[in-house]
C-alpha cells in the first residue's frame, strides 16, 4: 500500500496562515491503514490545529470530512457540498489524493497535510517499510522474491557492496542489506546459482527516470462514441 | 468434425438466427450457438476456456456498431475479443481462431456466412491442438 | 442447485416438418441425463391442453425448474413464463432448446439429431444452476409526469398526457419564452389554435406548472422519481413516475444587430424596398443552412401587405414539407426570388448590404440588399438538463435518444424520456405526433400501476467487492451506485441485465442471474461435449 | 370489449400493438400478406460492421416482439371485407385465407395499411422496362435482405459504378405525385452508405433535386465529402438509353455549365417514392373516412393519427409518406389516441 | 598480451606490486596533489586517487591523474556508481584515457548518507560490476554499451574493490568470481587486519583459481593511534579491526611508529601468502609516510 506520514505540525499551521475556512480531507484506503489520514488522524489534527488556533488567535474554523477514497473523482465530488465556502482544503491523503481533489476544485487551495513516502508494508503494528520501488520491471525471480531496487540503499543488481556487515545495511543499523536476505533467500530456496552470472545493466526506461508513466488497460477503456452514448457524469 | 463455438447476443443476432431458422438457411453443423444477453456479457476468460475446452474456433456475435440494443455492448464485446486475440496469439494458439462478427436481425444469410468463414479458417489452421491431444 | 430434479418436456411440433427430428430418441437422451427427474412428451405445448398437462406434470412430480425442447424460444417466451407460474416456480426457472429452429431447419439428418442432443444438453446443464433471482413485482409507478420544458412541445405532451388521466407537473426553466416557436404552421389560425390550447392546458387542474425552476437533484427509482427544484432560489421538492424532457428550440428573424425583423408597415415606411432573408442556422453571425418556408410565409405576407417590395430568399436547399409543395410556385408567382447556394456568402456593408456568392450555374453573383434578415436559431440550453439527469447529448445539442437500438422517445435513462426536435423543418403536426410519441412511451412505462423489476438483473457479492468503481463506469444505464459500505450495489430497477459490468468486474464480485458465469461456461462445456 | 382492431402489420401497426400490449390493451392485426413486417419487413439491412441507422431492422425487432405477446392476435393471410357497428363498438368482417369470413368485434380501429412503392415502369423514359440493370430501390433491397449484397442483374457481378436517381414518381405532377415522399433522401442515402460500406471499390453517384433528410444529423454533404467513391449531382436525369457495352448510359444535364451530358454506369437504381395504397379509396370507403388530394387518408389539421371519423385511427404511410422512425411514432400515437378515445388508460 | 599499464607489466613481470593512495584535496589548486607526488614518486608502481572519497566533495579523480601524469606517475583513477550515470561514466572514461589514464578501479562508492551532502539525489544507474562489463565492452569491443562504435577504443586495465570482511563472507568469493567474469583484471582489497579472516577468503580464492585470473593486491592502512583503529572499527561498516591491534597501539608509546611497524609486519605476511601479487598501501592523510613503509618492508631496492 502507498505509506505516508504526517507533516509536522508546525509546517502545517505554516501553509494554512492567512486561511479561515479550512476543511480536513482524510481518506479510508492507504493512509487510514498507516495510521497517517484516517478519520481518527482526521480528528486528532482538528484537535490540534484548532488548539493552535485559539492560543494563538489563527480564527481557523476547522471542519472534518472523510473520503472513501480520495484518488476517486466520482468519491471526491461527493466533498462538493463541504467544500462550499471553505477556502483551503488540508488533505490528509497521500500526494494522489491531494491532486486529485485540487484537480476537481479550481478555486479552492488544496494543502498536502501528508508527506507520501513509498509502497511498502506493515513490518509489525505501527512499522512501515518500503518493499516496491515502482520500477516498471520486475526481478524478483532473480533475487529469491526480495527487491534491491527498493531495498538496497544503492538498489544494487549485484550486490551486497563492500559496507554490508552483521546484515545490516551500510546506510543505517536498522536497515536489514537487501542482499544478504537474497543469498539467504535464494540458498533456502536451493538457487544461489542465479548469482552466479553478473546481471547486465537494467533499464530505467519503464521507471520513473523514463518520464510519468501511464498504464492503459485497452479492453476498459470507454470509446469516444461510447461516451457520447454514456452521457451523464461519469 | 470441427467445433465452433458462438456466443451470440440474444437481441439481433438471437433473432437472427431464428429467422435463418424460418428460412431453412443451412449451415455446418461445427457451429453451435450459446445465447447471451449482449456481446458485452461474454468476458475474456469465457473465450479462452472454451478453447481449453477444444473448441477449434470461438467467434463473439453482437448487434452492428451504432445498433446495440444495450447501448454500446458491442463496443465492449469488441474490445474483450481484440484482448483475447492478443493473449491467443502470445499463447501460440494464432488470434485468427477468435473472431467477432457483427449480425443485426435482418441479416440472417450472415450466421451461414460466419459459419463458413470460421469453417475455411480452422481447415487452414488445423484443428486445435489440446484437442487432438485428449 | 435444483434440489426437486429437472424436468423435460419434449414439444412434439418441436422436429420440424421436413427434416423429421426423431422426438422420441431426444426423449431418451434427456432421461439419460444426470438430475433429470421427468421427462415428457407432450402434443404441441402452446395449445391449451399442451398448457394443462405440461403444469399438471411439473406440480405433480415435485420438480422446481425445466427445460422445454421446442421451436423459437422467442415467440413462446412470455408463454413459458405463465406456464411457469401456473405450476407455482418462479417465472423464470426454466430454459428452451430451440431445436427446430437451430437444428431441424437448419442441418441435414444425423447432425441436425446429434445438434438437437447437444441443444438439450446445453439447455440441462444451463438450468442445473439456475438460481432464483430477485423478482419484485409491485414497484410502485406513481401516475404523475414531471414535463421539463418551456415552449410548445412541452406543453403538447403534457396535454397527451393529461388526456390519458395521469397528472403532469410541467417545469419551465423561464417565464415566458423569447422569441417564436420553432415550427411551421401552415397557417394563422393553426397557430392560434395551438397558442390557445397552451393556454388552456395552463388552466387544466391536473397540471401544477412551476416557473424559473432548475433542476437541483435527482433521485429515486424509476416509476417513483425524487425531483429538487430550485425555484428562484427556494428549495422544492416533486415527486413523478416519469420524467420527459422536452426543451425547444426558439426561431427569429433578425437583422445583423440582433434586432427582431420589422413589419411591412414599418419598411414601407423606412423606404426598405429590397429585403433578402438568409437561413442563418448559426444562433450567432452568418450562416447558410436551408430555406425552409418560415422565410417563405414570412416573404409572402410581406409581399401581400406591401406590393412594392421585392424579396429574395437564399440557402442551401429548398425544404418543403406536404402541403408546402405548392407555397414555392405561389410566391414565384408573386415575384419572390429563390437563390440556392453551395458555401458560405459573402456580406458587406450597411443599408445597402452586398451578398456576393458562388452560383454553380450561373457562376459569381452579386445582389443588393436594403435589409437582410437572418433567420437564426435560438437552441435551448440543454447541457444542464443532461447534466441533471445524466443522459447524454449529441453534437447538435439534443438530447440523445435515437442513436442506440433505444425506441424514439427513450433515453439511456430507465424512466426519463426525451422529445426530440428538427431545428428549422419541423412542422407543428411533426411536433404534435413527436409530443404524442414521447407521452405514449411515458404512459407505457406507467399505465400498468406497476413496474415488473428484477429478472435477469446483475448483483453484487459486498464481500468480493473491491469499490474499483470499474462497474460505474461501464455500465450504459448507471445502475450500480456505491453504497454506504463503500461497496458497489446494483440498483435494480435501473439494471438492463446487458452483463457489461460483470464482464468487467476484476474481483469477480459481479454476477448476473439466468445468464451466471458458471452457467455460460457450464452451456460452453455441454457445446464441445465436455460434459459426460 | 376494449380491443383494437388494427388493419395492416406494417411497422405502425406493429408499433400500435406494441405499444396498446404494454398498456394491456389486447389487439388483433389484420395482415393481408403470409408475413408480418409490411413493406419496412421486405427491405434489408445497409450495415457491414457499423449501423448506417436505416432503421429497417426496427420491423424483424417488432415482428418478434408482437409474435411473443399473448396479448397480440395475429391473422395471416386476411382481408378486411367490411366494417359494421359505430365507434366504440365496431364490427369487422374478415376474410382469412382459405377458410372463409371471420368476425372481429372491436371498440377502435387503427389504419395501418401503408403505402405502396411508385411503380417505375409508369416513368417510360428512366428505362425499367427495357434496361435489365436499371432496378428500382426496391429491388436492391430485396437483393440486400436475401443476400446482403448488390450484383448487376444481367452481369450477377459486382457492381463498380452505381447511379441513383431520386425523385423517381415523387414531386413529379405527370402521376399526380406532386408531394415529397420524405423517405426516398433517407433511404438512398442509407443505400449508398450499404453498397460504400459492401463494397469500397464501387463508386456512387447521386442524380438529385434537393436533399430533404429531415433528421438534422444526417449530413449527407458531409458524408459525400469525406468519401472519394461519392459524388453528388444536382440534376434530374431526362431519360435513361442502353449503352453500347449494354450499360444502362443516365443523360443529365451537368451542373457545370449546363449542356446535357452522358455517362454511363453498371447498374441505376431509381429512388421510387410513395403512393396511395392501390385498394386505399377502397379502405376509405370501408372505413368511411376522407381521402386527401393525393389520395392518402386525411388527418385533419393538427391532430396526427386521427382520421376523419372517430374511433378510426390512421398510422404510418396510409396517412403519407413518411420514413419508418415517424411510422413508429405514428403506431405509438395512434394507440395513445386509441386509448384516449376507449376512456382513459386500458 | 602486451601490458596496458605500468601496473599491468610490473603485475605480468611477477615482481610484488605496490600501489598507493592519493586523497584528492577539497581545494582547486593542485599544489598538495603535486606536494605528494614529489614525495611518493618511485614508492609505487600506481597510485589511487579516490573519487569524492565517504561522498565529500573533492577535486575529481581524473583531473588529479591528470596532475599525476605530468608528473610523471601512474594513475589508478577511480570510478564510483554513486555520482554517474552509464552516460557519463563512458564520455569520462574517454576523457581520462585521452589524458593517458589506463587504470581504473570500478566501484560501487559510499552511499551519499555518509557525506556531508545527506540531502542530495545518487544516481546508482549501474553497479560496479556492471560498470566493468560496459568499460571491458569499451576496451575489448571498441564500443560504447549502446552500440555505436568508437573511433578508438581506450585500453584501460580494469580493476575491482573486494572486502573479505563484509558479510556474507562465503558469498564474498562469488562476487569476485562474478568481478572476474564482468572484466576485472585486478583486485585491491579493503584493508586488511583480521589476518586469519583474510587468509581463510584467499584460500577460498585459491580454491577457485580466481588467482591466476586477476592479480590481487591486499590493502593495508597504517593507523596513527588508537583512537584512529577503534574508529575504524565502529564506525566504517565492512571494516574488521581486532582488540589486538587495537591493544597494541593504545599500550605503545610511540603510537604512530607503532602504526608504522605493524603495517611493515602486515606487509612482510602478506607477501608470504600464495595469489597476493601485490599490496595496496591506504595512507589517508599521511601519505608522506608511504615512502617509508615501502622501504621498511624492502618493497623497493
Amino acid at each position: 500500500m502507498i505509506i505516508g506520514e504526517q507533516k509536522r505540525l508546525e509546517e502545517i499551521s505554516g501553509m494554512l496562515d492567512g486561511h479561515r475556512g479550512i476543511l480536513i480531507a482524510g481518506c479510508r484506503s492507504c493512509v487510514a491503514i498507516c495510521l497517517a489520514g484516517g478519520e481518527k488522524e482526521v480528528a486528532v489534527m482538528a484537535e490540534s490545529l484548532r488548539l493552535i488556533s485559539s492560543l494563538r488567535g489563527k480564527g481557523w474554523e476547522i471542519e472534518e470530512a472523510m473520503v472513501e477514497r480520495q484518488c476517486e473523482k466520482e468519491w471526491v465530488a461527493e466533498l462538493r457540498p463541504r467544500i462550499e465556502g471553505k477556502d483551503c482544503v488540508l488533505s490528509l491523503a497521500c500526494g494522489v489524493g491531494a491532486q486529485t481533489v485540487q484537480a476537481m476544485y479550481p478555486r479552492v487551495r488544496v494543502l498536502p497535510g501528508l508527506n507520501t513516502s513509498n509502497m511498502g508494508a506493515p513490518e509489525e503494528s505501527g512499522i512501515f517499510v518500503e518493499k516496491c520501488g515502482g520500477c516498471g520491471d520486475c526481478v524478483l525471480h532473480l533475487t529469491g522474491g526480495i527487491c534491491p531496487i527498493a531495498r538496497c540503499a544503492k538498489s544494487l543488481l549485484n550486490g551486497p557492496c563492500g559496507g554490508s556487515q552483521g546484515g545490516k545495511c551500510e546506510v543505517s543499523p536498522d536497515t536489514p542489506c537487501a542482499w544478504e536476505e537474497i543469498y539467504h533467500s535464494l540458498e533456502s530456496l536451493g538457487r544461489l546459482d542465479l548469482l552466479e552470472e553478473p546481471i547486465p545493466p537494467k533499464s530505467w526506461l519503464p521507471a520513473r527516470d523514463g518520464g510519468p508513466r501511464r498504464i492503459v488497460r485497452k479492453e476498459a477503456v470507454l470509446t469516444e462514441e461510447q461516451k457520447r452514448l454514456k452521457g451523464g457524469k461519469a | 468434425m470441427m467445433r465452433i463455438l458462438a456466443f451470440c447476443c440474444e437481441r439481433g443476432p438471437g433473432e437472427a438466427i431464428d429467422l435463418a431458422g424460418e428460412k431453412r438457411m443451412r449451415y455446418p453443423a461445427d457451429l453451435t450457438l450459446i445465447q447471451v444477453p449482449c456481446a458485452g456479457r461474454v468476458d475474456v476468460a469465457h473465450l479462452l476456456k472454451a478453447f481449453r475446452e477444444g473448441a477449434d474456433a470461438v467467434v463473439l456475435v453482437g448487434c452492428l456498431e451504432g445498433n446495440c440494443h444495450h447501448i454500446y455492448g458491442n463496443i465492449e464485446g469488441r474490445k474483450k475479443v481484440d484482448r483475447a486475440k492478443q493473449i491467443l496469439d502470445e499463447v501460440g494458439l494464432g488470434g485468427q481462431r477468435l473472431e467477432m462478427f457483427h449480425v443485426a436481425s435482418n441479416q440472417p444469410f450472415r450466421i451461414a456466412e460466419l459459419a463458413a468463414e470460421m469453417a475455411s479458417r480452422v481447415e487452414r489452421l488445423g484443428p486445435n491442438p489440446l484437442a487432438v491431444k485428449e | 442447485m435444483s434440489d426437486g430434479g429437472i424436468g423435460v418436456f419434449i414439444c412434439s411440433w418441436g422436429s420440424g416438418k421436413d427434416p423429421k427430428l426423431d422426438m422420441d430418441g431426444l426423449l431418451s437422451f434427456a432421461s439419460g441425463i444426470e438430475g433429470v427427474a421427468l421427462v415428457k412428451m407432450i402434443d404441441r405445448i402452446c395449445s391449451k391442453p399442451g398448457q394443462k398437462e405440461m403444469i399438471a406434470a411439473i406440480k405433480g412430480s415435485g420438480t422446481d425448474r425445466f427445460v422445454v425442447v421446442a421451436c423459437s424460444a422467442r415467440t413462446k417466451r412470455k408463454l413459458y413464463r405463465h406456464i411457469a407460474t401456473s405450476s407455482g416456480l418462479h417465472p423464470l426457472a426454466f430454459e428452451v432448446a430451440s431445436v427446430r429452429e437451430q437444428a431441424a431447419f437448419v442441418h441435414e439428418g444425423p447432425e441436425a439429431q446429434r445438434k438437437a442432443e447437444t441443444l438439450v444438453r446445453m439447455a440441462v446443464e444451463k438450468v442445473r444452476l439456475w438460481v432464483e433471482p430477485p423478482f419484485e413485482e409491485e414497484m410502485p409507478a406513481l401516475r404523475n409526469v414531471a414535463v421539463l420544458g418551456d415552449g410548445l412541445m412541452a406543453m403538447a405532451v403534457a396535454n397527451e398526457i393529461m388526456a390519458q388521466g395521469l397528472t403532469v407537473d410541467l417545469v419551465m426553466s423561464g417565464g415566458s419564452p423569447k422569441g417564436s416557436p420553432p415550427y411551421i404552421f401552415s397557417n394563422q389560425d393553426e397557430m392560434d389554435r395551438a397558442l390557445r390550447s397552451m393556454a388552456e392546458a395552463s388552466s387544466d387542474p391536473r397540471m401544477t406548472t412551476i416557473k424559473n425552476a432548475s433542476v437541483l437533484d435527482f433521485q429515486g427509482p424509476p416509476g417513483d422519481f425524487g425531483l429538487v427544484l430550485d425555484v428562484a432560489g427556494e428549495m422544492v421538492p416533486l415527486r413523478c413516475g416519469a420524467v420527459v424532457l422536452a426543451p425547444e428550440p426558439r426561431m427569429e428573424l433578425r437583422t445583423i444587430d440582433g434586432s427582431p425583423a420589422p413589419s411591412a408597415q414599418e419598411l414601407i415606411a423606412r423606404g426598405l424596398r429590397r429585403i433578402v432573408i438568409l437561413p442563418s442556422g448559426a444562433s450567432s453571425g452568418i450562416g447558410c443552412s436551408c430555406m425552409t418556408p418560415r422565410g417563405t410565409l414570412y416573404a409572402l405576407s410581406l409581399v401581400d401587405a406591401a406590393p412594392g417590395i421585392e424579396v429574395s430568399l437564399m440557402g442551401r436547399e429548398a425544404r418543403a414539407m406536404d402541403w408546402m409543395e405548392g407555397l414555392q410556385r405561389l410566391a414565384q408567382e408573386k415575384g419572390i426570388r429563390f437563390f440556392r447556394i453551395d458555401g458560405e456568402p459573402k456580406v458587406e456593408g450597411h443599408a445597402p448590404t452586398v451578398i456576393t456568392w458562388r452560383d454553380p450555374l450561373l457562376g459569381d453573383m452579386r445582389l443588393q440588399a436594403d435589409l437582410l434578415l437572418l433567420d437564426t436559431v435560438l437552441t435551448p440550453e440543454v447541457q444542464s438538463l443532461a447534466k441533471a439527469f445524466d443522459v447524454p447529448v449529441d453534437e447538435k445539442g439534443e438530447l440523445l435518444s435515437i442513436d442506440s437500438r433505444l425506441r424514439p422517445g427513450e433515453t439511456v435513462r430507465k424512466g426519463v424520456f426525451a422529445a426530440r426536435f428538427r431545428v428549422g423543418n419541423m412542422l407543428y403536426e411533426d411536433m404534435a405526433l413527436e409530443a404524442g410519441s414521447v407521452a405514449a412511451r411515458a404512459l407505457e412505462m406507467l399505465s400498468m400501476g406497476t413496474l415488473e423489476v428484477g429478472g435477469a438483473v446483475a448483483e453484487v457479492d459486498q464481500e468480493k467487492c473491491s469499490a474499483c468503481l470499474g462497474c460505474l463506469r461501464v455500465c450504459p444505464y448507471s445502475a450500480p451506485m456505491i453504497g454506504q459500505a463503500g461497496k458497489a450495489e446494483v440498483r435494480m430497477e435501473l439494471c438492463q441485465g446487458c452483463g457489461a459490468c460483470v464482464a468487467l468486474c476484476p474481483s469477480r464480485a459481479i454476477d448476473i442471474y439466468c445468464f451466471s458465469d458458471s452457467q455460460i461456461v457450464a452451456q460452453s462445456r455441454a457445446a464441445l461435449g465436455k460434459v459426460r | 370489449m376494449n380491443r383494437v382492431a388494427i388493419i395492416g402489420g406494417g411497422v405502425a401497426g406493429l408499433s400500435a400493438a406494441i405499444s396498446l400490449e404494454r398498456r394491456g390493451v389486447p389487439s388483433i392485426i389484420v395482415e393481408r400478406e403470409e408475413a408480418l413486417g409490411g413493406l419496412c419487413g421486405e427491405l434489408g439491412c445497409k450495415g457491414v460492421e457499423r449501423c448506417v441507422r436505416c432503421d429497417v431492422c426496427l420491423a424483424r425487432d417488432m415482428v418478434a416482439q408482437a409474435r411473443s405477446s399473448p396479448l397480440i392476435e395475429r391473422l395471416g393471410r386476411a382481408e378486411l371485407r367490411s366494417v359494421s357497428g359505430q365507434p366504440g363498438d365496431f364490427r369487422l368482417a374478415i376474410r382469412v385465407g382459405g377458410q372463409g369470413h371471420r368476425l372481429v368485434r372491436a371498440a377502435v380501429i387503427v389504419c395501418a395499411t401503408g403505402g405502396e412503392p411508385f411503380d417505375a415502369h409508369l416513368d417510360k423514359r428512366l428505362g425499367y422496362d427495357e434496361l435489365a440493370d436499371v432496378v428500382t430501390s426496391l429491388d436492391l433491397e430485396r437483393q440486400l435482405s436475401a443476400e446482403g449484397r448488390f450484383l448487376v442483374p444481367s452481369t450477377s457481378a459486382p457492381p463498380k459504378k452505381v447511379a441513383f436517381i431520386l425523385c423517381v414518381g415523387s414531386r413529379d405532377e405527370r402521376f399526380n405525385t406532386s408531394y415529397c415522399s420524405k423517405a426516398c433522401c433517407k433511404y438512398s442515402f442509407k443505400l449508398a452508405q450499404g453498397l460504400r460500406a459492401i463494397d469500397p471499390g464501387c463508386a456512387i453517384t447521386i442524380f438529385f433535386m434537393d436533399w430533404r433528410l429531415y433528421d438534422p444529423r444526417e449530413n449527407v454533404r458531409a458524408w459525400a465529402s469525406g468519401d472519394s467513391g461519392v459524388r453528388l449531382v444536382r440534376s434530374r436525369p431526362a431519360e435513361v438509353l442502353l449503352g453500347e457495352d449494354s450499360r444502362p448510359e443516365v443523360r443529365f444535364a451537368s451542373e457545370k455549365d449546363a449542356i446535357v451530358e452522358v455517362e454511363a454506369f453498371d447498374a441505376v437504381v431509381l429512388s421510387v417514392g410513395l403512393r396511395p395504397a392501390r385498394s386505399a379509396a377502397e379502405l376509405a370507403r370501408t372505413l368511411q373516412v376522407e381521402t386527401d388530394a393525393h389520395g392518402f387518408l386525411r388527418s385533419p389539421k393538427g391532430e396526427p393519427c386521427a382520421s376523419t371519423r372517430p374511433g378510426v385511427f390512421l398510422a404510418g404511410t396510409c396517412r403519407g409518406p413518411k420514413e419508418i422512425v415517424e411510422c413508429v411514432k405514428d403506431g405509438a400515437e395512434a394507440a395513445s389516441k386509441a386509448i384516449a378515445f376507449m376512456g382513459g388508460v386500458g | 598480451m602486451s601490458a596496458r599499464s605500468g601496473l599491468e607489466r610490473t603485475l605480468l613481470g611477477g615482481k610484488f606490486a605496490v600501489t598507493a593512495e592519493i586523497g584528492p584535496p577539497k581545494s582547486a589548486s593542485a599544489e598538495s596533489v603535486r606536494r605528494h607526488a614529489h614525495e611518493m614518486k618511485g614508492s609505487a608502481d600506481a597510485f589511487n586517487l579516490t573519487d569524492n572519497q565517504t561522498a565529500m566533495s573533492r577535486m575529481s579523480s581524473i583531473a588529479c591523474a591528470a596532475v599525476l601524469i605530468q608528473e610523471g606517475l601512474e594513475p589508478v583513477v577511480q570510478m564510483t556508481c554513486r555520482d554517474r550515470n552509464r552516460i557519463a561514466m563512458q564520455s569520462d572514461i574517454l576523457g581520462a584515457s585521452a589524458l593517458g589514464v589506463r587504470n581504473v578501479l570500478c566501484i560501487s562508492g559510499d552511499h551519499q548518507t555518509f557525506g556531508n551532502m545527506k540531502e542530495a539525489k545518487n544516481v546508482y544507474d549501474v553497479d560496479s560490476v556492471q560498470e566493468l562489463m560496459i568499460l571491458r565492452k569499451m576496451r575489448d569491443e571498441g564500443r560504447l554499451w549502446s552500440g555505436d562504435e568508437l573511433e578508438t577504443a581506450p585500453e584501460l586495465f580494469l580493476g575491482a574493490a573486494a572486502n573479505p570482511f563484509a558479510d556474507p563472507f562465503e558469498f564474498r568469493v562469488t562476487r569476485l568470481a562474478k568481478k572476474v567474469k564482468a572484466g576485472a583484471d585486478f583486485i585491491q582489497t579493503q584493508s586488511i587486519y583480521d589476518m586469519d579472516r583474510f587468509e581463510r577468503w584467499m584460500a577460498l580464492v585459491r580454491a577457485r583459481g580466481l588467482h591466476e585470473k586477476v592479480h590481487i593486491l591486499a590493502g593495508v592502512m597504517p593507523l596513527k593511534s588508537h583512537k584512529v583503529a577503534l574508529y575504524m572499527k565502529n564506525k566504517v561498516a565492512g571494516m574488521m579491526v581486532p582488540d589486538t591491534v587495537v591493544e597494541r597501539l593504545k599500550s605503545a608509546k610511540d603510537a604512530k611508529e607503532e602504526g608504522i611497524r605493524l603495517c611493515v609486519e602486515q606487509i612482510e605476511h602478506l607477501r608470504t601468502i600464495e595469489g597476493v601479487k601485490g599490496v595496496h598501501i591506504m595512507a589517508m592523510a599521511w601519505e608522506e609516510k608511504v615512502p617509508e613503509i615501502v622501504k621498511r618492508a624492502g618493497l623497493r631496492p
